[in-house]
């Protein structure tokens, strides 16, 4: 069952990925980002990682991409260009570069196949809320103070840079 | 001799320039006062060195050793031998004689000119002094920068060709030798684990690089390198060409120091380090070197018959020159080596005296082309006199210096390469056919060009500045043992391994 | 007391010529200049003297003076020594006597120059006495070189010394240069002396060499032709002749000086010098007398045609060098000197004549505008004229002893077939004898087109024709005297059975060192003076022949140009060999064969390496080449920053996936 | 949901999962013209990074190291996410300043810098 | 232990000091109008602060649970990043003033940045490296495109940004990879299983490819590097200054770090082939575009694309010589940097126009003091002594031959010999050429100079006397490497 869930979000995951990166209207591509970011909290959830799940709903899909909509609607930019427009070449290589990196990772993980996932212990419940938080406030107790400076930055920053001129 | 004699003359030149640095760049006057004492003292002082010179001693003397980078071995230490001392004197001659010959230049940027000198002068005696390679290495890179400077911004109007051109080959040439430098320190490391780059430790592996096993045995490789490096500086056929550019831009003071001191560093470089450090690779070099020797002799002087430029026939004239120098070193025999190092002194005496009669005579009229002249003899008779003297001396007349230098080098490989002396004869009978003809078509002949009515003669600051160079070119070439004795131990020595 | 200080005789005339300049340099009054110049010639004249009699009364054969080491290093040692033996002595003696006649001569011939002009021509006259001096006092062949270059560097001041008249810049740097060819074989010998002998010291060498004659034979032979190729040049022989004929653009002193007296017979001196490696070498000793002997003949038949009265003399002093080398060449090194020493005295007395001739004619050097001046100028005329009859070769005139005992001796080479050569001396004798008979006409030749017949140039300069001023004409008269009683010096007495009149053979027999093992070797025959293994009947017939040879020389000389219808004869004759006489009288086109073979290719080659070699290969095309190829490179990559950040960011993923396959 | 009864999918199919996504998100950089789409492709290879550490991170849940580790994996995601958020802030506040100065905010346009 | 121990605050107190500083900045702009004309000052002092503790302060080695190693290492390029700021600071001023573009945000988010190099620097936690790396980046963005009504200032910003970004999607990725091939964040660890497994299995090996990727577009090596001369160009000048060395100094010591670690050199003979490519590729391209280059600061920045490719041969050698070399190599970098950026800034006259190196014509002695400085520093890049540049080259070359690589060496001193044909044009730009007769305006600015004036004394003074820099690093290099 678990699996039909996962296949199930997988592909509904890669579905609206190409679907956010093709799409020519940026209101659809945002839109397609939410339902991937949806589908993504539920693998989540499927492998027991609550909290992520959580918060990727709501931090990705209820703050991150409404900004995107905000400016969208903005700069108000209707039709956008089409996947590869322009140069060719480009899209060519790049084509080939992003499926290579693709097959680079798959082919790894083709490697690891072999060894399959156990049973996930119930004891262990590695996603819930606690002991991240735990480990957020004792091991990674830098990095989680060290954030604030992070998002600071980026508002000062955004702060100048959308600002109008004062003078 | 503890009380830093040495250290004291290689570095009161830079300090002196950096006393002028305040001095506002107006007070030309100033500058030139200051410097010319300074210049004189310094010469005087260095007076002290061959005083104190024990010429029995074939070893260093003066030896000065200071820490610098001791992590890696790296130390600054200095001292002479008999070969160095004679450069260094030379060099530190050289810096008044050059001072007072600038003095009337009416010349922008006074003040950083004596400065380029200064730095230049202690650039030069430490690449002869260095006992380092590290401090050898940063010496004969220093140069390039004053020199640099000179060239380009006083020179004439292909200055910035020429000044880049002289400095992408000299580098070109020594950024090599960084390399090898760095191999043999390693080397020595491999064989005793102490990192020094003390150039009486290296003597000691060295010669123990492996030479044999093709054209990629280290010893080869790393003799290459040095040689590259020296090679471009002397300069031997067919690196020359940046020697022609570089002289005739140059400021008749830049061209005096270049051929005066600046070659020499790449010949002295050439007996210092691949004669004395890698004898074995030396051997198998030597017939490479004589040919090129022997062809940068004749072709210097062909190329210099061809010429219509006065200062470039002179410039040609150094190839052939050091060509004489380098056959010297390369036959390897007392006679020719103590021939050879002699030689460097008369060139940069000659040579150095002709590029001072020739600025002077562009002074005068702001040309170089030998077709601008003719019958200059009659209108400034002294001037001429002096030209013919050095003329004379520069190609070997007997009882000048150029003889005995020639005599010594000829004689000496004579027994080793007698094929490649009767080239150098044919370079000897060269050599009077450029000079003469081109003193037949500046000074005799009728006086047919009006511009030369008039040109005023030597004057009393002129002689003076020729004056130390005609004294010294009568005195090396009558009692020439007051040079040869000294360095006679110090050579015994470097040839005895 | 002036031995023991022989430094003297040269430093004296060393210090006239730097006070000379000095005063030069400062204006001074000729006086003055006169005062220093002659006076410290004539100074050294005196110590030059004084030092033969002290010489001539002590026993000693060989005076050496060493002063100190001049050059040391490794296995080459030079000291700096003066010595005095008989040969020197000799050379000492006729170079100071009639450098001091031609300074006195000069006097009176350069007045006319400015006082700067005057006192440089002093200074170089003396300089030239010092360098001359030390040439033959030195005592081992590098201090010879030193003077040897010394005069070379003279004499090329002193050809340019009318450095403003064209022509005569260009002829002193000729001299200078082909006289650099010969320096240079001289220098070559010097480093085979020091490999062989490990010394140059007279001394030392010709002692070792003489003494293993089989041991050193090959390395004389060497020597001695390289030796051979510095008196060439020095004494203009075959084929580096060409520089003395030009050289005539100096002042006439000068020429008479060095150009005729000394300098030239500079390689005389040294071939003599090293007499030693010349007898232990057949083949160099050939060649010399070849050398010789073709030369002498070959200058005579130039001098045949000359106009230019110093071009004629020029000529016939080549061809007289010519004799002297043939002296040597059959090993009559003695004879040579004593040619040496006549040949001084009538070719200075003949030069001087012209040159006061000349200066009659106020500048005019062409014989065909002259004729008559017997009249206006007597002392200039007899004085020529015995000069004339001492280099024909009249019986009792100083050139006749010298000129017959060369033939003789050549005569005797060949009979005595020297060396297993026989043939080729006889050859050379009749080559010496035509050159004789020619050397007689054209001599004579220049005497009546000079001093006889009408005066030919026009009327105008007529008036002005006056004998010399008397410091002229002294030294004419001196040496006029000398070139009549000079020969006698070397009197054949042989030829009436008196051993021993033949003073200069005594006296020079100590130079001629004999050969240690070789006593019997017919070289040794050759060099003992007196008989020449020549009965004297044969040598009487050759006495006769040579008279008779310039008996008829004269004969046609005047036939051509004092009969009535003077001229005509050598015109028909010149009409009638036409080839012959443009032959002639471009002097073999030799100078115009040089440019081409040797001049012309040299530049053209210089040229090629200067623009080909240097500018286009090394400079344009491997240097300012690769310059040009990196920053055409870099303009061709610069293109990789397109300006596109998506290619940017493209080139980060292809690295990362490049990276991440390779390390994979 | 409880996790404890459920018998979980190799963790491998997620990682195959965020391959799959990155590629595409990669692809969309290289491809889009216009900023916004770049950016979205930009989050899209993010969250795919995030599924990464998921799926190590729930390896090592399930007994193949301490939970320590698979914890970090997690929170690493957790940080991921705040950056996304305010490289979204910065990018879009840049997009917003071009688009004023240019009036469009297509990269290909912005080439005055070049060579 | 829900709070940080004093001793963790302590280690970190510089950059306590600096966000400090940074928040306080923006605060006395918004409040305190009066001394809004001395944010600089301010930030200065900050800085200055910083530097006292970095120095004064005692270095506890692992602290925060052993994500940060506060180790002479990270002290040693903390101070030289910490000299770096300050000279940006303090050419920063006049220069905002004069381009009408000096607001608090500059110094507040130069700041961030330089905390996050500092951390970045630091951190042996894949978690914290990342978090450095985006602190270090995300406010770069803004400061390249600070001149919001300069197009190419915008544009620079937007391609940092875009490329910026993407770069540090792929790090994480490498992290995840790099994580879940060794089951941990610290890089110690993950350098320990490399050198345990004595290879690189292929998800360690994409993981790394992955992330050194990601650094060498912070160093702009090529083919990462092609983003350097357009934003170089289009930023700011003393942005620019400070994006040329203060990035590059972090993300160097990361690397390091890495390759240390997982003792490559060792380890993959395919990482040394990879890297010796990478560097004398960056040399090779970065010279010999550069010599074509006609704006100075574009010329620089190929010019520090070739510089990295010498650093990266030394990172190559790794070992103490390595180490020490690419410390020396770095501290010279940033000395010869900054100076050559503010003599630019003294010597250009418009920052929206490009900074032509015709502009320059006959400065020299119409400037004395920025053409002065900015010789001596371009000589020192070019690798000439007396000065730092050459003994940095030096050092670099010496750790290559005495590892064997003596071709790199080779390849290495003949690349710079090229590039002082393009230092040389500069060069002669200022004291050969002729004044233009239009002569560009250009206003002194005490402060700039001062700069340039310190950078170059210290290029040639340490230069000189080179032992206490070469000590330094030896002795720093010695927390890692032992």
């Amino acid at each position: 069952m678990v699996t039909w869930v996962f296949l199930a979000a997988a592909a509904l995951a890669i579905l609206f990925a190409v679907v956010a990166v093709v799409a020519r209207n940026p209101i659809t591509n945002v839109l397609a980002l939410v339902v991937m970011f949806f589908a993504m909290s539920a693998v989540f959830a499927v492998i027991g990682m609550d909290f992520l799940a959580a918060i990727q709903v709501i931090v990705y899909s209820g703050a991150i991409l409404v900004l995107f909509l905000f400016v969208i609607m903005l700069l108000n930019v209707r039709r956008i260009d089409r996947l590869g427009s322009g140069r060719s070449f480009q899209a060519f290589i790049g084509t080939l570069v992003a499926a290579g990196i693709g097959a680079m990772v798959l082919v790894i993980v083709g490697l690891l196949l072999p060894e399959q996932g156990a049973v996930l212990p119930g004891a262990a419940a590695a996603g819930t809320a606690l002991p991240i938080g735990r480990a957020l406030l004792s091991t990674h107790l830098f990095a989680f103070e060290f954030i604030t400076l992070l998002l600071v930055a980026a508002i000062v920053g955004a702060v100048y840079l959308g600002k109008k001129d004062l003078r | 001799m503890s009380d830093h004699v040495l250290t004291i003359v290689l570095l009161a030149p830079a300090a002196f320039a950096i006393l002028l640095l305040p001095i506002p760049r107006v007070w030309k006057r100033v500058h030139r006062i200051l410097t010319i004492i300074a210049s004189s003292v310094m010469f005087a002082f260095s007076l002290k060195l061959w005083v104190g010179f024990d010429a029995n001693d074939p070893g260093f003397q003066f030896v000065d050793t200071f820490p610098w980078i001791p992590d890696l071995g790296i130390s600054f230490t200095i001292g002479i031998d008999g070969i160095s001392i004679l450069l260094v004197l030379l060099t530190t001659l050289l810096l008044p004689v050059v001072v007072l010959a600038a003095w009337r230049l009416n010349i922008e940027h006074i003040k950083s000119l004596h400065i380029s000198l200064l730095l230049l002068t202690t650039g030069m005696i430490g690449t002869f002094v260095a006992l380092d390679l590290f401090l050898f290495y940063v010496f004969w890179e220093i140069t390039l920068i004053p020199m640099y400077f000179i060239i380009g911004v006083w020179g004439g109007p292909r200055r910035i060709y020429a000044s880049v051109k002289f400095f992408l080959f000299t580098m070109a040439g020594s950024v090599l030798m960084l390399v090898g430098v760095l191999y043999l320190v390693w080397f020595h490391h491999q064989q005793t684990g102490i990192w020094t780059y003390g150039y009486l430790d290296l003597m000691t592996t060295a010669p123990l690089l492996p030479v044999t096993g093709g054209l990629l045995a280290p010893g080869l490789l790393v003799f290459a390198a040095f040689a590259i490096a020296f090679a471009v500086k002397v300069p031997i056929f067919p690196l020359h060409t940046w020697l022609p550019d570089a002289h005739v831009e140059a400021p008749s003071t830049g061209s005096v120091i270049l051929a005066g001191v600046l070659l020499k560093m790449g010949a002295y470089g050439f007996i210092r380090f691949n004669r004395a450090l890698l004898p074995d690779a030396w051997d198998l070099f030597t017939p490479l070197l004589v040919v090129l020797a022997v062809i940068g002799i004749i072709y210097g002087a062909l190329v210099a018959m061809v010429q219509v430029d006065v200062k470039k026939l002179v410039a040609y004239s150094s190839v052939s020159h050091m060509g004489f120098v380098m056959l010297g070193l390369a036959a390897g025999t007392q006679a020719s080596t103590q021939g050879a190092v002699l030689q460097m002194v008369n060139h940069g005496l000659s040579t150095g005296g002709l590029f001072l009669l020739v600025g002077m005579l562009y002074q005068r009229r702001y040309t170089r082309m030998i077709a601008d002249f003719g019958g200059l003899a009659g209108v400034i008779p002294i001037f001429t006199g002096c030209f013919l003297f050095v003329t004379f001396s520069s190609i070997g007349l007997p009882g000048l210096n150029g003889f005995v230098g020639e005599f010594l080098i000829l004689g000496g490989s004579w027994s080793v390469f007698p094929a490649a002396v009767v080239c150098g004869g044919l370079g000897i009978i060269l050599g009077a056919v450029y000079m003469l003809l081109m003193v037949q078509k500046v000074f005799w002949g009728p006086l047919d060009n009006p511009a030369n009515q008039n040109l005023p003669d030597l004057s009393i600051r002129e002689f003076f500045v020729m004056f130390p160079l005609l004294v010294l070119i009568v005195w090396i070439g009558v009692y020439p043992m007051t040079f040869l004795s000294p360095m006679e131990a110090a050579i015994r020595l470097l040839l005895a391994n | 007391m002036i031995l023991g200080s022989l430094w003297l005789i040269p430093a004296l005339c060393l210090a006239g010529a730097l006070v000379n300049l000095a005063l030069g340099a400062a204006r001074a009054p000729k006086s003055m200049v006169t005062v220093v110049g002659v006076g410290s010639v004539g100074a050294a004249t005196a110590a030059g003297y004084a030092a033969l009699w002290e010489y001539l009364n002590q026993p000693i054969g060989v005076v050496i003076e060493p002063y100190f080491t001049w050059i040391s290093a490794g296995r080459i040692t030079v000291d700096a020594s003066l010595q005095l033996d008989p040969l020197s002595a000799v050379m000492v003696a006729f170079v100071t006597l009639v450098g001091l006649l031609i300074h006195l001569y000069s006097v009176g011939y350069m007045h006319g120059e400015s006082h700067r002009g005057y006192a440089r021509y002093f200074a170089y006259l003396n300089l030239f006495m010092f360098s001359m001096l030390l040439l033959v006092l030195g005592s081992n062949l590098l201090v010879l070189f030193v003077g040897w270059e010394g005069v070379g560097l003279c004499s090329y001041l002193l050809i340019g010394y009318y450095y403003a008249k064209p022509g005569c810049a260009a002829a002193g740097s000729k001299a200078f240069i082909v006289n650099r060819i010969g320096d240079v074989g001289f220098l070559i010998a010097v480093f085979v002396t020091l490999g062989v002998f490990g010394s140059v010291e007279y001394s030392r060498i010709f002692a070792t060499a003489a003494a293993h004659p089989e041991q050193y034979a090959a390395a004389a032979t060497v020597i001695g032709l390289l030796l051979l190729v510095g008196a060439i040049g020095k004494s203009a022989q075959i084929p580096l002749f060409v520089w003395l004929p030009d050289a005539m653009a100096g002042p006439t002193p000068v020429s008479a000086l060095i150009h005729a007296a000394t300098m030239v017979t500079a390689g005389v001196y040294m071939v003599v010098r090293a007499n030693v490696f010349y007898r232990l070498s057949p083949t160099a000793m050939l060649t010399v007398a070849i050398v010789g002997g073709v030369t002498a003949l070959f200058a005579a038949t130039i001098g045949l045609v000359q106009n230019d009265i110093k071009k004629v003399l020029a000529y016939s002093t080549v061809s007289q060098l010519g004799y002297m080398f043939l002296a040597a060449g059959v090993g009559a090194f003695v004879t040579a000197i004593f040619h040496v020493v006549t040949h001084a005295f009538f070719k200075a007395c003949l030069f001087l004549g012209s040159g006061s001739v000349i200066h009659a004619c106020d500048g005019e050097q062409d014989m065909r505008e002259m004729g008559g001046l017997r009249r206006h100028m007597p002392t200039t005329y007899w004085t020529f004229f015995a000069a004339t009859l001492a280099i024909a070769g009249i019986p009792l005139f100083a050139g006749f002893f010298s000129k017959d005992e060369i033939l003789a001796r050549a005569f005797a080479a060949g009979a005595g077939d020297l060396n297993g050569f026989g043939r080729i001396y006889i050859a050379l004798w009749v080559l010496g004898m035509v050159a004789a008979l020619l050397t007689a006409f054209y001599m004579f030749r220049a005497l009546y087109l000079t001093f006889r017949g009408d005066y030919r140039g026009d009327a105008e300069k007529e008036r002005h024709l006056h004998e010399s001023p008397r410091t002229m004409t002294v030294p004419l008269i001196v040496l006029g005297v000398l070139s009549i009683i000079g020969g006698f010096a070397g009197f054949p007495g042989q030829l009436f059975g008196i051993s021993g009149l033949n003073l200069i053979d005594r006296f020079l027999e100590p130079v001629i060192v004999p050969l240690g093992s070789a006593a019997a070797h017919g070289v040794e025959a050759a060099s003992d003076h007196g008989t020449h293994g020549l009965t004297l009947g044969v040598e009487w017939l050759l006495v006769f022949l040579s008279v008779a040879v310039a008996v008829v020389g004269i004969l046609i000389a005047r036939r051509f140009y004092l009969a009535p219808d003077a001229f005509a004869a050598p015109r028909r004759l010149a009409e009638r060999l036409p080839f012959i006489s443009m032959l002639l009288l471009n002097k073999y086109w030799i100078d115009e064969l040089y440019g081409a073979m040797i001049i012309g290719p040299i530049y053209r080659f210089a040229t090629f390496c200067w623009r080909v070699v240097d500018e286009l290969i090394i400079d344009t095309i491997f240097i300012n080449g690769s310059a040009f190829a990196v920053e055409l490179t870099g303009d061709i990559l610069r293109f990789t920053t397109t300006g596109n950040v998506r290619n940017y960011a493209l080139s980060v993923a292809l690295a990362i996936l490049a990276l991440a396959m390779w390390l994979w | 949901m409880n996790a404890a009864d459920v018998v979980a999918i190799p963790y491998t199919w997620v990682l195959a999962l965020s391959a799959a996504l990155f590629a595409i998100g990669t692809l969309g950089v290289l491809l889009r013209r216009n900023a916004i789409a770049i950016f979205l492709s930009l989050e899209i290879m993010l969250n795919s990074a995030n599924l990464a550490f998921a799926a190590f991170a729930f390896r090592f849940a399930t007994g193949h190291a301490t939970a320590a580790a698979a914890i970090d994996g997690q929170v690493f995601i957790f940080f991921v996410i705040a950056v996304a958020a305010a490289e979204a802030a910065i990018g879009l506040a840049l997009f917003i300043a071009l688009y004023r100065h240019k009036e469009t905010i297509d990269v290909d346009r912005f080439n005055i810098l070049r060579w | 232990m829900l709070t940080p121990s004093p001793a963790d605050l302590l280690a970190v107190a510089p950059e306590i000091i600096l966000a400090v500083a940074a928040g306080l900045v923006l605060i006395v702009e918004a409040f305190l109008p009066s001394v809004r004309k001395h944010l600089s000052e301010l930030t200065l002092a900050a800085v200055g602060c910083a530097l006292w503790a970095r120095i004064t302060l005692p270095l506890p080695g692992a602290v925060w649970s052993d994500t940060l190693h506060i180790d002479g290492l990270a002290s040693f390029v903390d101070i030289y990043i910490l000299v770096a700021v300050f000279l940006t600071v303090w050419m920063a001023g006049p220069f905002l003033r004069r381009v009408g573009a000096d607001h608090g945000e500059f110094y507040s988010l130069l700041l961030f940045a330089t905390v996050g190099a500092m951390v970045m620097a630091a951190s042996v936690n894949l978690l914290t490296i990342f978090l450095g790396l985006e602190l270090l980046s995300i406010p770069l963005y803004v400061l390249n495109a600070f001149l919001r009504r300069t197009a190419i200032s915008l544009e620079a910003g937007l391609k940092y940004f875009v490329v910026g970004a993407f770069a540090s999607a792929f790090v994480v990725y490498g992290m995840a990879l790099l994580y879940g091939a060794t089951a941990t964040m610290n890089i110690v660890e993950i350098g320990q299983r490399v050198v345990d497994a004595g290879a690189l299995n292929p998800l360690t090996a994409v993981g790394l490819a992955m992330v050194v990727g990601g650094l060498a577009f912070k160093l702009a090596l090529v083919p990462c590097h092609a983003w350097a001369p357009d934003v170089y160009q289009g930023s700011p000048t003393p942005v620019t200054a400070f994006l040329s060395v203060v990035p590059k100094g972090a993300a160097l010591i990361v690397l390091l770090r890495l390759a240390v670690g997982m003792d490559l050199l060792q380890v993959s003979s395919r990482w040394v082939i990879g890297i010796s490519i990478v560097a004398v590729a960056s040399q090779v391209l970065g010279n010999v575009i550069a010599i074509v280059q006609r704006d100075v600061k574009r010329m620089l920045a190929y010019s520090g694309i070739a510089h990295m490719g010498y650093a990266l041969v030394a990172v190559l050698v790794a070992g103490p010589e390595g180490g020490t070399a690419v410390l020396v190599y770095f501290a010279a970098y940033t000395l010869m940097n900054m100076g050559a950026f503010a003599a630019i800034a003294l010597l250009s006259e418009r920052e929206d126009r490009p900074h032509l190196i015709d502009d320059l014509k006959g400065q020299g002695y119409h400037r004395p003091v920025a053409a002065l400085t900015l010789t001596a520093c371009l000589f020192s890049l070019a690798g000439v002594p007396p000065f730092l540049g050459f003994t940095a080259k030096f050092m670099v070359f010496r750790a290559a031959v005495n590892e064997g690589f003596v071709l790199l060496a080779v390849i290495g001193v003949l690349n710079s010999l090229l590039s002082a044909f393009y230092y040389l044009r500069v060069i002669y730009t200022l004291y050969m050429e002729p004044l233009p007769e239009r002569e560009p305006r250009l206003e002194p600015s005490l402060p700039t100079a001062a700069v340039a004036t310190v950078a170059a004394l210290g290029v040639l003074v340490l230069g000189t006397f080179p032992g206490p820099v070469i000590d330094a690093a030896a002795s720093a290099i010695l927390s890692l490497v032992r």
